[in-house]
């Protein structure tokens, strides 16, 4: 029998002011095996569990059970606390009568009732508990950062750094990201490119980082500490050692039709070509889908025109598979499809453009070389509209029901870049609120307004109508005026909406990272775990966690690079020793649990056994406890029941059913 | 092919055209429509109360006999086609309106939506295929600018019309194209032309209409089509007939050839054996 | 007329994976959205353990609804387990309604971490079934009855 | 069955086989029983006939592991059972020398009484060689005959096919006797009301004794140890005193084989209470064959088993409440 | 319960909107063709229901200059849905009696003989009992 203490946590008035606590503690007495029983203010707290450590010890208890918080938030605070005291940590269960009783009810008679019910059933699982000890495992000491944007460039560089070799994995021909695509940036209007490419230069010298860029991840397996992953390497179809980054191909190429993805599609590009001036590796693709030497076997223009020889038809995809013992992710974001808000006309006049675009469109080395012109006839435009939230805040299915948050603060950068360099044209904002928090942010916005006369208006645009005469007219609200307004535009821009890689999802599933509805990654506490993966071992970096500006980004990095260095810092990994076990008397060795293993972690070895005097050699199923993450899909596919789960048992769980339907 | 058609008020009395020169297009693209036997009018508005059920009843009877025949049901006008198809989705999803529903109509079998609803335009883009009408046009309306109204009814509110982007739709522009014509696209196609209010509100209505004509006229149309009786109505009603305003059909069956035998014969001319002898006379 | 009058208070079991759908219940505590007190939850790893003796045990024991809840599918912490019990889910359920014992009274919902307002609807809308079912007396052990 | 008799005693004789694995008269004329035959002259008790239902399969678990090679006597349908059990490493096929044999639908003694027949004394036309499509019966009360077919079990109404699905030599003809679908008794309890369902499976369930002969007869059910009879689940050796506990043990049973069960009808067979218990295993199959593809347990030894494979579009168990 | 609240909820419960997801974007008021016809604007009628003030909702003339052209509807990005609050409130008024806003003796001078049927037919279903 064991000797359970019960230990009723107050968590001040967040659970005493909907359950009676003493009553709690009155009833654990009754429970069989219990031997101690007590509530406090606050468990968690030093005090508190001092009382835990003394009870432990006094009363020699085997087991215990806390009535507190979620065991997501304290179970590992109190398995410390129990060990410290010299109680094996798995002798520890928690009843979670916070998150799942005082807060969600509200009569306390009822609340009480459900508080009792669940630590019965903690108490009836502790009873069938045994102590555990957790096994260890190797830590690689190499990182791999996915997404080379700034949130990627960051994070790789701070984990280099701290003498730690970092591989980063990116989809397109350089790193940069968007922000590489970005003119200026607020709220003090540096010029983008000059502040990420001296990052992107520190990045791609640095000794310990190693950078995959045109490449994928393609499988990821292992667990925390001990991640492999194949990385896709796509055929460039041009040597990196060889070439000298002179640009000759690209000035040569014949096919220069293909719609320049670095300028969202504003202007062509050639079929050989880098992303954009600044790109690293200084090393061009070849667009397959668009080369005439792929798509009809003549032209080979570049390869002839090439002095270092570096062109290379026949180069195929290369897998590369390495070993990590940590992965971030920094997938980053994209700007949603508008076609579903065609109210805006953006599919019916090309003067109709996205924020990002106005970016190139502003940018010197954009599809207008930085001249702000309407993109139907090249004017110059006298009165720019823009609006606000276009996508975001919307919770029908057309758009995202979150704030984007960038696009208050960008469409105010823009107003002001534009009244500043082109002080003739009126600027016009349609706003539904406009949100600045961030240092320096509202005088920022406050400036746009003041200094440079900025009209913002309070209210949604319903329609944009283009006129026969290739004006826009504008049919929006004034809220405040309660009018309808018609404000005829040279040009709209619209803040649409951001939206995550839409990568993030397959490579989420790979990682088994969880992802919530709109395709954010989850973090492993809200406000305690910001840049953590629910999932060990796997870190957050940037806006695919969710919208971020760029200084937020950057801090969250620099954030994931510490958590990542902080596991690399280990030499050893203790594992979960909640893990599968085979009873060998039981087991009929038909691998019907082989097939549900996620992770190969059983095997079967012919054993000698000795079953109630019958001596026979049998195929048993052995559980490689590195390998087993504890998931229990084979306990529930094994027919005879030998197949059982440390720590949540076949009999553990059947107590708590038990404990709850008494 | 064979549908249930539901034909509805208008286009047996002020609508006519609408209704005879589609059946004549029926014919000669090889469609059946079967007329649903004594339909009754869907009141040309959907009603909107939740609570609303005697007012959704004689369109459940219409999906309901259409059902029965295993046939999809086609209507020609917007309005017909908007309230049926919400109606129809009412009885599918919601389960009050279904429940209480079916207890008034004492059916054999409880009428759940499953029957299809079509708007002309849809069997023409979806069962036919605009290429394959392309390749029955026999008269191209070669060199004419149409501007297509839309109007609100077929395509609002779209997540239940599923009919086609609600703010930059295409459909009757395609049709336009098949036909051999040119599309204009303005920005008002989509936008209410008051039909509803034309009763009460007339200088409002008017104003509505002007601003959708000077604007497809501003684009370059030189006249309108539209699906729907209430819209060829107010249009021409409101601006004094500016640009003239068609029926789409009436523009299909010219476009097909077979106009001229059947301008102004009523419904009753088409009988199917009649219609039979006459395509095959034609 | 006095059996008609004890109110009736099913008891619920509710079997949540530890990755999403206990974190989801653990969102819906902490943003405060309220769903009845029959509910009690039992912490798994993962769907794929929960066994068909556990939901069954539960109803032996007087349980009138077990409703299991797990991470979408695609989005398994352990990749596939969600998988594996929502075909042994399927057919157990299917197997239940089979010899008569009412369909609503197990339920699968898949509930991510993040969806703590769909947990406690998820919990309430199966509350209010449970309790247009009334008192589970085709499954139950009677001896576990009064 | 002189045949296999003389095949056997060759097989025996050469040292093909250390034992030979078929059945032996009993002490009525329609209880054969399984038997191990070790000696040629054994082999004078061997029997082969219309009342051989039994399903050797099983019985190959333990000769795996005896010296030397079995032959091992398999009708079609238990050829599938076998190939299941090769799958899960339960027999060695290298210890099985297996003869295929023909089988022309097997009898149902209960079928025969049902028709008023008792006081049984001799039965002809159970062999496998006769052709005649009636059996004419010796009892006590006089000679009484039977039609062929309407003495066969259930099982063999739906059977699976004339095709062995594992051999080593074939020896006998098979009958096709297929006249009804296996899933025609599924589907109409399925189109019941619950109340209806109830009561009929409790009035089922309610005969059942636990005497554990379908689970000892199951080439499926072969666990060293049943889940029931140990303490791994807090379920073992528990009286069987409500109406509960059959249902647990039946719906877990069943559970237990979904996508192994080959449908062999062994269980339904040996139930001495006459409980038709083909009608859960049968109904698994039906719901897999439906939701996940149709999938015949025991047709080969490589493919994967319904529930340990799946699909993203798997159907939601919602499912359950909206169908039919 | 007041008359006020109870004429506010059924409100809620003929059109099924929940008021209280606006987000004052004035979208709806952006959209709406008849704005300038309307004494109580589109956006305006999620704040009466909210504040109970059904008594001005019934007597704006905005009830029948709405066109239930469903572009409110459309646009919304929160699900409220504007058109549907002006149904319900026109639905509350030809539910009382006598309140029928179009009378039979008026109905001949606005006829004309090219009038649509439908016309007709959805005036009556609009505006009388």
């Amino acid at each position: 029998m064991q000797r359970i203490g019960v230990f009723v946590c107050h968590c001040g008035s967040n659970i005493a002011a909907t359950v009676d606590v003493s009553k709690v503690v009155e009833m654990a007495h009754m429970e069989p095996g219990v031997v101690h029983a007590e509530d406090y203010q606050y468990m968690c707290s030093e005090a508190g569990q001092a009382k835990i450590a003394a009870a432990i010890q006094e009363k020699k208890l085997t087991g215990m059970v806390v009535c507190s918080c979620s065991p997501r938030m304290h179970e590992a605070t109190f398995r410390k606390a129990a060990e410290r005291a010299g109680l094996n940590p798995y002798m520890v269960e928690i009843a979670n009568i916070r998150e799942h009783c005082s807060w969600i009810h509200k009569d306390m008679e009822e609340a009480t009732k459900k508080a009792v019910i669940l630590m019965r059933a903690a108490i009836a699982k502790v009873n069938l508990n045994a102590p555990l000890q957790p096994g260890e495992s190797r830590v690689t000491k190499r990182a791999l950062v996915i997404g080379g944007g700034i949130a990627g460039i960051q994070t790789a560089i701070d984990i280099a750094d701290a003498g730690y070799e970092v591989d980063i994995v990116e989809k397109t021909p350089s790193i940069g990201g968007r922000m590489s695509q970005l003119d200026k940036t607020f709220p003090t209007l540096d010029c983008s490119a000059c502040i990420l490419t001296p990052k992107m230069v520190e990045a791609s010298a640095h000794e310990k980082i190693n950078i995959y860029t045109y490449s994928e991840v393609e499988k990821v397996s292992g667990f925390v500490g001990d991640f492999t992953v194949d990385i896709r390497k796509k055929a460039r179809s041009v040597d990196m050692d060889k070439c000298t980054g002179c640009g000759v191909c690209q000035e040569k190429c014949p096919s220069k039709k293909a719609p320049s993805e670095f300028n969202r599609g504003l202007n062509t590009r050639s079929a050989i070509y880098t992303p954009f001036a600044q790109a690293i590796p200084n090393v061009p693709v070849i667009d397959r889908e668009a080369c005439i030497k792929f798509k009809t076997g003549k032209c080979g223009v570049c390869s002839k025109v090439c002095q270092a020889g570096a062109i290379d038809y026949e180069q195929k995809d290369e897998i590369v598979t390495e070993k990590y013992g940590a992965i971030v992710v920094a997938t980053g974001f994209d700007t949603i499809n508008l076609e579903k808000y065609d109210e805006y006309a953006y599919s019916q006049s090309k003067d109709v453009i996205t924020s990002l675009e106005l970016e190139r469109v502003m940018n010197a080395a954009g599809p207008t070389h930085g001249h702000l012109e309407r993109l139907s006839d090249g004017k110059a435009p006298k009165e720019i509209v823009f609006i606000q939230c276009v996508g975001s805040r919307c919770s029908d299915d057309r758009g995202k029901p979150y704030c984007s948050k960038i696009c208050c603060m960008y469409t105010a950068k823009h107003a002001m870049l534009i009244r500043d360099k082109y002080p003739d044209v009126n600027v016009t904002v349609f706003y539904i609120d406009v949100r600045t928090p961030g240092k320096n942010f509202d005088e920022f916005y406050r400036r746009a307004v003041e200094q440079y006369g900025v009209n913002y208006i309070k209210g949604q645009v319903g329609k944009v109508i283009p006129q026969p005469d290739g004006k826009l007219l504008v049919q929006g609200s004034d809220l405040l005026d309660n009018k309808q307004i018609l404000k005829e535009a040279d040009m709209v821009v619209l803040a649409t909406a951001i939206e995550p890689n839409p990568d993030v999802r397959r490579i989420a599933t790979m990682l088994t990272a969880s992802i919530d509805t709109n395709n954010f990654l989850t973090e492993a506490h809200a406000k305690l775990r910001p840049v953590e993966s629910p999932t060990a071992g796997i870190f957050l970096s940037g806006v695919c966690q969710g919208p971020k500006d760029i200084p937020e980004t950057v801090a969250q990095a620099g954030a994931a690079a510490v958590k990542a260095i902080g596991l690399l810092a280990k030499d050893k990994l203790l594992t979960n020793p909640c893990t599968a076990q085979s009873d060998i008397l039981l087991c009929n060795g038909c691998s019907t649990c082989e097939n549900v293993c996620p992770y190969g972690a059983i095997t079967y070895e012919d054993k000698e056994v000795n079953d109630h005097g019958i001596r026979e050699t049998r195929r048993i199923a052995v559980v490689n406890s590195a390998l087993c993450q504890g998931c229990g899909a084979c306990t529930v596919a094994c027919p005879s029941g030998a197949m059982d789960l440390q720590g949540f048992s076949n009999r553990q769980i059947i107590a708590e059913v038990d404990a709850i339907c008494r | 092919m064979k549908y249930s058609y539901y034909p509805g008020c208008t286009l047996r009395t002020k609508a006519k055209d609408l209704d005879v020169y589609a059946r004549a297009s029926a014919v000669a693209l090889g469609i059946e429509l079967e007329e649903i036997t004594d339909w009754q009018c869907c009141g040309g508005v959907y009603p909107l109360g939740t609570d609303e059920i005697a007012t959704k009843l004689s369109c459940v009877r219409a999906l309901n006999e259409a059902k029965e025949k295993g046939q999809e049901l086609v209507t020609m006008c917007s309005a017909c086609h908007h309230v049926m198809k919400r109606v129809n989705d009412d009885m599918k999803n919601v389960e009050d309106i279904r429940t209480r529903a079916n207890n008034y109509m004492e059916l054999d079998e409880p009428y759940a939506g499953e029957t299809e609803v079509l708007h002309f335009l849809e069997v023409l883009r979806d069962k036919i295929g605009f290429d394959e009408l392309k390749k029955k046009v026999t008269n191209p309306l070669t060199g004419k600018k149409i501007g297509a109204y839309y109007g609100c009814l077929l395509l609002r509110p779209s997540k239940l019309l599923a009919f086609d982007d609600p703010e930059n739709p295409k459909i009757i522009e395609d049709f336009i194209r098949a036909i051999g014509a040119e599309p204009v696209i303005y920005p008002y196609r989509n936008e209410c032309c008051g039909g509803y209010i034309s009763l009460k509100e007339k200088e409002l209505s008017k104003s509505m209409c002007e601003k959708i004509m000077e604007s497809a006229e501003g684009f370059g149309a030189e006249m309108l089509t539209t699906a729907c009786p209430l819209c060829l109505y107010n249009l021409n009603k409101s601006t004094g007939a500016k640009l003239p305003v068609v029926y789409f059909t009436e523009l299909l069956a010219e476009a097909l050839g077979v106009r001229g035998e059947y301008q102004g014969k009523s419904a009753g001319a088409f009988g199917k054996e009649e219609m039979e002898k006459e395509v095959q006379v034609s | 007329m006095s059996l008609e009058n004890k109110e009736f208070k099913p008891k619920i079991v509710a079997f949540c994976c530890n990755w999403c759908s206990y974190a989801g219940a653990d969102l819906a505590g902490s943003s405060r959205l309220t769903y009845p007190a029959d509910v009690k939850i039992i912490r798994v790893p993962c769907s794929c353990r929960v066994n068909p003796m556990f939901i069954l045990r539960a109803f032996e024991k007087g349980a009138d609804g077990v409703i299991m809840c797990g991470c979408h599918p695609g989005d398994c912490h352990y990749s596939t387990g969600n998988f594996y019990a929502r075909r042994r889910m399927t057919l157990l359920f299917s197997m239940l309604d089979y010899i008569g014992v009412e369909n609503g009274r197990t339920r699968v919902e898949w509930v991510s971490a993040a969806e703590g307002v769909k947990f406690s609807e998820t919990m309430n809308s199966f509350v209010e079934k449970i309790y247009s079912l009334g008192e589970n007396v085709r499954l139950g052990d009677l001896r576990c009855k009064n | 069955m002189q045949e296999l008799v003389n095949r056997a005693k060759e097989l025996l004789a050469d040292g093909t086989v250390a034992r030979v694995l078929g059945w032996k008269a009993g002490d009525l004329p329609y209880n054969p029983e399984p038997a191990y035959f070790e000696k040629a002259e054994e082999l004078v008790d061997f029997v082969y006939n219309g009342f051989c239902g039994a399903n050797l399969s099983k019985y190959m678990i333990e000769a795996s592991k005896l010296e030397g090679k079995t032959m091992v006597c398999l009708k079609p349908c238990d050829t599938y059972s076998f190939n299941q059990l090769i799958k899960e490493h339960r027999v060695d096929r290298d210890k099985a020398y297996i003869v295929g044999v023909g089988c022309k639908g097997k009898l149902d003694i209960e079928k025969i009484r049902k028709q008023g027949i008792k006081g049984i004394e001799l039965i002809q036309g159970a062999e496998l060689t006769d052709e005649a499509d009636t059996l004419k019966i010796q009892t006590i009360y006089g000679d009484k005959t039977c039609a062929y077919a309407d003495a066969m079990l259930e099982r063999c109404h739906v059977c699976k096919g004339k095709e062995h699905m594992v051999y080593d030599e074939l020896i006998g003809d098979s009958n096709e006797t297929k006249d009804a679908d296996r899933f025609d008794e599924v589907a109409k309890l399925e189109t019941m009301s619950p109340e209806e369902k109830f009561a009929f499976f409790q009035k089922e369930l309610s005969k059942c004794i636990r005497c554990n002969a379908c689970r000892n007869v199951c080439p499926a059910c072969s666990c060293r140890k049943c889940v029931f009879d140990s303490t791994k689940f807090d379920s073992s050796q528990k009286a069987n005193v409500d109406s509960f506990e059959e249902k647990m043990f039946h719906i877990i049973r069943a559970f237990h084989v979904a996508g192994r069960c080959t449908d062999c009808g062994e269980c339904s067979r040996v139930c001495p209470q006459g409980i038709p218990l083909h009608l859960f295993n049968r109904k698994f199959i039906k719901d897999i064959d439906e939701l996940y593809g149709e999938y015949q347990a025991g047709a080969d030894i490589t493919s994967k088993a319904p529930l340990t494979n799946y699909t993203f579009e798997d159907a939601e168990p919602s499912i359950v409440g909206k169908r039919g | 319960m007041s008359s006020e609240k109870k004429q506010a909820e059924l409100i809620k419960e003929i059109s099924g909107v929940n008021p209280l997801k606006c987000m004052k974007c004035g979208k709806c008021s952006a959209s709406c063709p008849s704005y300038n016809e309307m004494d109580i604007k589109p956006h305006q009628f999620v704040s009466y229901v909210i504040n109970e003030d059904i008594e001005s909702l019934v007597n704006s003339k905005s009830l029948w200059k709405c066109l239930s052209c469903f572009a409110c509807v459309e646009r919304c990005p929160r699900d409220v849905k504007p058109g549907k609050l002006i149904d319900a409130a026109r639905q509350i008024v030809v539910r009382q009696k006598g309140q029928n806003y179009l009378l039979a003796d008026e109905i001949p001078e606005l006829l004309d003989p090219e009038l649509p049927q439908q016309l007709l037919v959805s005036a009556f279903r609009r505006y009388r009992r």
